[in-house]
């Protein structure tokens, strides 16, 4: 569904997707799972503004693919035209992940905790879970692999963002602090993207911390939407920055014109 | 001694308790032929091996085939959970051994390589690796000359890989168009045996006039199943894609039990061959959508 | 250089193809590597005759490959004519070899010892080398991956068949014994064709022993031509089987027009 | 921003002191236009990592390039032994850290795959082993749980690998046709930079209409540099052959220092170009034979 962002000329997945992309550089090389609208549209949009060389692996496979459209599934061969390699998951994906030869990948997780830590296995215990979840699929091998780590959500909300995840699928900067660096991992989440906020994390502990409100919500807001502690920044906390016109009009006639990112809300 | 039998037949050869790969990634090429002839044989006590699954698990599970699912993730993606394998976890009637993609295909790399273990990071200062201590299939490593740690996984034996490709001929020789195995060659690398079904079956002079597009020789495949649009409801890669309106009225059906069972029963292990399947879902068109 | 074998009606070239193809089944899965070509010649008349389904990757790469002719390279591209597979080293091969999916495999060194070990680095110490050598190339690795190991040499004499190898480049049967099984190790040396004779290995400490002597050789000139003491069967030593007819019809005429084996004497 | 340079500024790119690996594999796709570049601007104290090589090395050694060669096997096969390298070597001026095929393959995958090591059963029981007991570079261990030996291959960190290619654009993804790569991908993954000499230079377009054929995508390689039959006189498969005639003739020559001395003035680093090395070697004609 699309939802109007108050005072800017777009919608809340517009904004998203522009902050994904404004966060995007040119040497960003990345690649997507499944259900990953948001980071697609990101990728396609920076590389159609100002990161010409970025490389987007669509489906983790199509090298360089610039897709007509966005279909049902991030994970398909809808997304593939355009391509100038499809690679090959075993021979080539791997090497290039754990080499760190892509360094860009974004996670959602059905919980996130303050570190950037995912789960999509279960609710509840493991054993005996509430609700069984698809399963982690590739976090927990390239939150190991990958130095930059971007989330985002779309559902902003104490179920989402908790204190404690049931499972941890996916490792973001695990228990805070050096853990990464301890268990010899390069890098760390860089951001997290939600429908109230965009999040960075504060550089000692490494938790989640007010980087910039979307229009119209506070960060009492964004507290209250919240499981666990906000790290607040110092001074004020600016508003997230407003799409061009340019951005908007790459966004909806070119990049992804049938909308198939408002799946994700 | 052609290789070519029929879905049927390959299926027979399956055991009840047999460890069973499925190939494909999500909702890409997995052997649903073969997977349907599976539940129509009424198989019992299956252990899945499934890296990035979702349609072919569920029916599985909704045959009542599963005892255990080794998987790094079974969804729908977009278009939903996996009901019948979220309910048959949630029930406990369905085990499942939670991995990683890397983990799982490390583990076949032991096992195909014959080695101890294969060494990843994957899976570091996750919950994954403390599932696994009790049985020690992956275990946390500190590597002596360089205090790096690493995550060690040990062999996963396969009875059977299933795999979806495009052409095979009657030794066996088989390639999916054009190059993409997704993960398959890992669990075909690591089974006991290997069944194709295939969209169509070709001569061995087709393979023979283009060498470098063989994906399998013929000494890894051991059994082709001739089944056009094999792995609908999911894609063939660049024959066919997904067809997403099966999934979504897969469901849709299975937010009540008797609509499911009778849906279950009309669309998918109903039809007595594989060809009534493609009729009875209206494939054809579905599939091109 | 083509050498008449006194009684039969062929050379030692085509005696020795034939004994090697003999040594092949119908389930041998087999690839050579460099200047290999009595094995090559090997294969293809064994497939041509009582192993129609004997699989052979001409160097390593072309599966089930039936070229015209032999060229002057056995890693060569000329050899992979017919092949319904080429295959590709990293991706396919080495897994293949790992996993013993390929079974068979022969080696040559310019050094052998009683237990199937060859040398192939040095001829003397390996800091100050009399002469260097290529190097092992993949026989330290195939020589633990592989059960169905063979020998073979056109030269034997003290020189090549030695007490002590100046370096084991590949392993055989390694001290003898259960040295191999105690590695981990599958299968090992079934057996050593040369130019005078075709050794097997007696079952329990796994050295050289004379299995057939070819004509007019005896088995004090076997010994007086290797450099250790070479094990006598019990009984009578067969000569080796001559080859027939259609063998050598297959070999000169199918398998070997251009006589590219003589390239080994 | 286009990555098309030429071989000299391309071979310029790699400093003296380099850890330099050489693509294709015996007789086959050598980079030697690049080789033979490196000859011509003097190299000192490259270290060279070559699985299964020749003529390359033996180019680099009679050059004085050389100080160290990390290999499995150097040999012109059954055209003989590689004579500049095996004098290097007997002389003491070359030192050869010996491995074998898969040990390399492995401290490559260990480097490009970012681990503490690669295990493999390659080496068990040879000599090779104890060569590197001193440096740790490859080292005999135990799995603990099961008591099986492997065999740990430490990272190979490797600053430049050159390899041969048959196509490539101007951003840099490149291919080899049909899709041999020898072990080369083994090399380009581990390397800092890539140089890929290519048969011609082609239209992103002709990539991404078929985006299958593509062996090497465009973040993978820094600089693509054009060299018609640029494997001469190795192989470039299917285009042409490797040419035996020159093998013979250089050994033939390196049997006396003063006639080696001519032969690789006149038909090695002598010739100006790489199109004037080829037409002193009449490579278009012996190249296709």
């Amino acid at each position: 569904m699309s939802t109007p962002v108050p005072g800017y000329d777009c919608t809340m997945d517009e904004l998203m997707v522009v902050a994904f992309s404004r966060a995007m550089s040119n040497d960003t090389r990345a690649f997507n799972g499944a259900v990953s609208f948001i980071p697609v549209c990101g990728y396609m949009l920076a590389r159609r503004t100002h990161a010409p060389d970025l490389v987007w692996a669509a489906s983790s496979i199509a090298v360089d693919a610039d897709p007509d459209e966005i279909g049902d599934s991030t994970l398909s061969d809808s997304l593939w035209g355009g391509a100038s390699m499809l690679s090959n998951s075993p021979f080539d994906f791997w090497t290039y992940a754990q080499g760190a030869r892509y360094n860009t990948f974004a996670f959602r997780g059905a919980q996130m905790d303050a570190c950037g830590n995912v789960n999509n296995t279960v609710i509840g215990p493991y054993d005996a879970p509430k609700v069984r979840l698809p399963g982690g699929g590739g976090m927990a091998d390239l939150g190991t692999m990958i130095p930059r780590i971007y989330l985002w959500s779309s559902t902003h909300d104490p179920r989402t963002f908790v204190e404690r995840l049931d499972f941890r699928s996916g490792i973001g900067w695990g228990d805070g602090g050096d853990h990464r660096e301890r268990l010899g991992l390069p890098g760390g989440p860089q951001l997290c993207i939600t429908n109230l906020c965009v999040f960075d994390f504060e550089p000692v502990g490494k938790r989640m911390r007010l980087a910039s409100l979307h229009p119209g919500v506070t960060a009492e807001q964004v507290q209250q939407a919240t499981g666990f502690e906000v790290v607040m920044p110092e001074g004020a906390i600016p508003a997230t920055a407003e799409p061009t016109a340019e951005e908007l009009r790459l966004l909806r006639t070119e990049v992804d014109p049938t909308s198939a990112r408002l799946r994700e809300f | 001694m052609s290789k070519v039998t029929t879905l049927e037949q390959a299926a027979a050869q399956v055991p009840d308790g047999a460890t069973v790969a499925i190939g494909g990634l999500s909702m890409n090429s997995a052997p649903m032929a073969l997977v349907r002839e599976l539940v129509r044989q009424e198989k019992k006590d299956l252990t899945l091996v499934a890296i990035v699954a979702g349609m072919a698990v569920d029916w599985l599970v909704a045959g009542r085939c599963v005892r255990r699912v080794l998987s790094g993730l079974v969804s729908f993606e977009g278009l939903g959970l996996a009901p019948n394998f979220r309910a048959g976890v949630q029930s406990g009637r369905v085990a499942v051994e939670e991995y990683s993609e890397h983990l799982l295909i490390c583990r076949l790399q032991a096992q195909s390589s014959n080695l101890p273990f294969m060494p990843t990071k994957a899976g570091l200062g996750t919950d994954v690796l403390g599932l696994h201590t009790a049985s020690g299939a992956v275990r946390e490593e500190r590597d002596a000359p360089s205090g790096e740690r690493y995550v060690a996984c040990t062999r996963l034996p396969v009875d059977v890989a299933l795999v979806h490709a495009h052409e095979a001929d009657e030794r066996g020789n088989a390639r999916v168009n054009p190059k993409l195995v997704w993960m398959d060659n890992e669990i075909v690398n690591a089974a006991a045996r290997t069944v194709a079904s295939v969209e169509r079956v070709a001569a061995t002079e087709a393979f023979t006039a283009e060498p470098e597009r063989t994906t399998y020789p013929r000494f890894m495949i051991d059994a082709v199943a001739p089944a056009p649009l094999g792995a609908y409801p999911c894609s063939s890669f660049p024959d066919y894609s997904h067809d997403s309106e099966f999934f979504t009225a897969y469901s849709q059906a299975a937010r009540d039990r008797g609509e499911f069972t009778q849906f279950f029963r009309e669309r998918v292990v109903g039809p007595e061959t594989w060809e009534d399947f493609l009729d009875a879902n209206n494939a054809a068109t579905g599939a091109s959508a």
